[in-house]
């Protein structure tokens, strides 16, 4: 079976479409291994209300770890110049106010941009909402990082969803370990395909049908 | 006026029914010596609203810090946004929630985060609710009204004025003005103004002035109970350097993973 | 024509329903020259958003004044140990909360507790409503500061509001430079009179039915 | 990411028809430089959203300084819940107000201070509308919904989201990020939030780092624009001196009252 992208690899992919100026919320799964790459000059927010901290604290560094210093995800950040603190209510002032853009991680994308992220039944008694409806709805630019495929081989690019929505239509690009794909107005778009795989083999991972673009091209890192 | 006091005084005015308001993002920020305190006053069919409810990995209970779940026998209702669903499974056997889901006894609201601190907010400025474009077409708006308005669908959110609120701030002087440090801050300051009265517990008490005026997050007026917590309390300013260290031994433990990480759910 | 107390006294008299640990807010008007009367261990709170200063700088102390430090009347204040700012939206959430005692000038005071502050004419393009509203909603106890009569002798404390509402049914005290009167389910207490004013002379300057408690006394300073 | 400039620069951004937010309480606080810029800029049809409309005392606008009645001649609209009357009426002539009445041009909206914040925060959470229950059964409650909630009476208040946020700080660092001084604060950091675009005026500019993370008020990702006030300039921190000897001057000569004092309407 052909390799496909490392967890590394996939953030280090996702990481490219931050640029510097942007505003960026990781969240907590794949979007948080980005926090090592993003570029000089952007600025990363946390939803428990945090914003421009350095990158994590590694697991070699125990003595640098600040026991108030934690992000959505509870791993450790380094101070940075220019960080500033405040509350959840700000924070989420901020997260809606369309001047973020947002990594998510995703259970399930449709090909109409809608998202499952939060439970994986409708009867889930302890779901885990979190502030990833928000994110969602009030990005800028919201990029899903997810794996192509559950673990039993199923596409999680979907026609439908089949889980719980998260959010309708609010999905601007996936970033899976074999593609890049847009979701436009005309349907899901496959812009980048992993080193080694072709766009038929990744249509063949992927329920809902792709587009390919014009210009398609293999993933640089 | 705010009064300065110990958490077994404070805990007086807690009362079967109430509805209790509280931050959690792990250990920083949350008020887990009164957490403690709470459980200890042994009230119950209380309501708890919360941002998360993350369980404390193992070996920090047995050191004698708290986490929110610890409450759960004694609530009847939970409005959260985020459980650490598999750390409460583990803590609470399975049929221990078939018996509270079957006697009717432990009710979960889901939430957004947003819509939590929106919930709070408008309960502190006396609101009868607010129209959120958050969760619509989802868990959340269930048993909602839904309105349409200029285009956008929105849900009707109710406010929350929580009877006490629980609050971890960094210091306090004794006018009880509050400030709090890094991350730490989360829904602490929401909380302090939502709730009908306001139990804080601090690292240290000063003196008026010490604390700058600009610096000031959560002005006096909103506190009622100012708790200092112990010096050798395990939650004390003291013996923070030993929970550092636990928790750097578990992250250790775990590789790159962090506090939280076992709150992901299924495939993230 | 008997005297009626200045506006100092009247302030004097308003202040002592201040007590050590009460929070208050005090509106333009009268009730900013409370801020001289008021007892240690109260503080006081301005609506644009201050709490805990200290008195008011007086127009011989130029060199005490302090742009930044002006209260909701304009008047410039001193620092005080513990005083805090915060923005408006706080300050409002402080007013509403029900924490905050407040004291308001007033135009009419009815029977009910009605209050009208914030005009002279239903048809008025330039309504001065400021904080006025909110004050009168959210406080633990309104008191109201007001001469008793319009410079044309017309009693402002009447039976029904003839200029437009501000807030029903919300005023808990009335100070004139006549009487105390509390405002009761049954009706308008006068409990204290002006010195050298007797309860029936107050009454005939006053719209509005008065009962006389059974404990009516001579205001005191 | 926010970008230092000059007022005319950022001014570039009004455009006609916008809607505009401003504090006033006054001269602390409201950004009376970019008000300037504002009138220079010559844009018209705006609505202005503001706390106060306080016009400043006489020999102050002789001197350079600008206060928001100045900018009546460029609105359609005003929503304020308090207006300096005798002061604006007697910077413009009945005459002229009789003018733009007839004309349709100016519309006035009264609202209650804690209802505007309210609104501007509603705004900011992309909220579709509040049930405030301050102005039931009075002029703010004119062409509004209202209802009923667990028996207590609410007016439903609409979102405010200004095109542009003019706001006056008082030190921002190059991020963007924002402190204010004393009671300066006001509503600045509310317009911050809320506002599509936002223009901040400061008396200085600061690396990061220099202003600690917890003194931050205004976070830099509200910021769009960060104008520093030219040291020669009558709004500059050298020339405060200045100014607080005028206004000394005008508050000597009337006796005890204040800068504000002239607000009061009618028998207060």
């Amino acid at each position: 079976m052909k390799d496909r992208l490392t967890e590394e690899l996939l953030a280090m992919r996702a990481a490219q479409e931050i640029r510097p100026g942007d505003y960026c919320n990781l969240g907590i799964g794949l979007p948080q291994l980005c926090a090592s790459h993003v570029p000089a000059g952007a600025i990363v927010q946390s939803e428990n209300g945090a914003l421009g901290y350095g990158p994590l604290v590694g697991p070699d560094d125990v003595e640098k770890m600040d026991l108030d210093f934690i992000d959505a995800g509870g791993s450790f950040f380094t101070p940075a110049p220019g960080m500033a603190f405040f509350d959840m209510s700000t924070s989420f002032t901020m997260i809606r106010s369309g001047r973020l853009m947002s990594f998510l991680g995703g259970l399930q994308v449709s090909e109409k941009g809608d998202l499952a992220i939060h439970s994986l039944s409708d009867t889930d008694e302890f779901p885990q909402i979190g502030g990833s409806m928000d994110l969602a709805w009030g990005a800028k630019r919201l990029v899903i990082l997810m794996t192509h495929n559950t673990s039993d081989g199923k596409s999680k690019v979907v026609k439908e969803l089949t889980l719980p929505v998260s959010a309708r239509k609010c999905v601007d690009l996936i970033i899976t370990d074999l593609a890049v794909i847009e979701v436009t107005s005309g349907g899901l778009a496959l812009m980048e395909c992993t080193p080694g795989w072709t766009s038929e083999e990744i249509q063949e991972q992927t329920e809902a049908p792709l587009k390919v673009a014009d210009d398609v091209k293999e993933m640089e890192f | 006026m705010s009064e300065i006091c110990t958490a077994d005084e404070a805990m007086a005015r807690v009362h079967d029914g109430d509805m209790i308001a509280a931050h959690n993002w792990g250990i920083s920020g949350s008020p887990g010596y009164l957490f403690r305190a709470l459980v200890e006053r042994g009230v119950k069919d209380l309501t708890l609203c919360i941002p998360n409810l993350i369980p404390l990995p193992e070996g920090f209970v047995e050191r004698g810090l708290t986490d929110p779940t610890i409450l759960i026998p004694q609530l009847k209702k939970i409005i959260s946004p985020f459980f650490g669903a598999r750390g409460i499974m583990s803590r609470f056997s399975e049929a221990f929630f078939d018996t509270l889901a079957k006697e009717g006894r432990l009710e979960i609201e889901a939430s957004a985060h947003g819509s939590l601190m929106e919930r709070l907010h408008a309960g502190a400025m006396g609101l009868g609710g607010v129209y959120s474009p958050v969760g619509v077409d989802t868990i959340v708006e269930e048993g909602k009204e839904k309105r349409t308005i200029d285009g956008v669908d929105y849900i009707f959110e109710r406010p929350l004025r929580p009877d006490v609120g629980l609050v971890k701030a960094d210091k306090a002087d004794t006018l009880g003005n509050l400030v709090y440090r890094g991350s730490a801050r989360g829904a602490n300051p929401v909380i302090a103004m939502a709730s009908k009265y306001t139990i804080v517990e601090v690292f240290d008490v000063v003196e008026p002035g010490v604390l700058e005026p600009e610096m000031i997050v959560t002005p006096g007026v909103f506190v009622d109970c100012v708790v200092r917590i112990p010096d050798e309390d395990v939650y004390s300013e003291k013996r923070r350097p030993e929970l550092m260290q636990l928790l750097a031994e578990v992250m250790l433990a775990r590789g790159v993973q962090s506090e939280a990480a076992d709150i992901e759910g299924g495939e993230e």
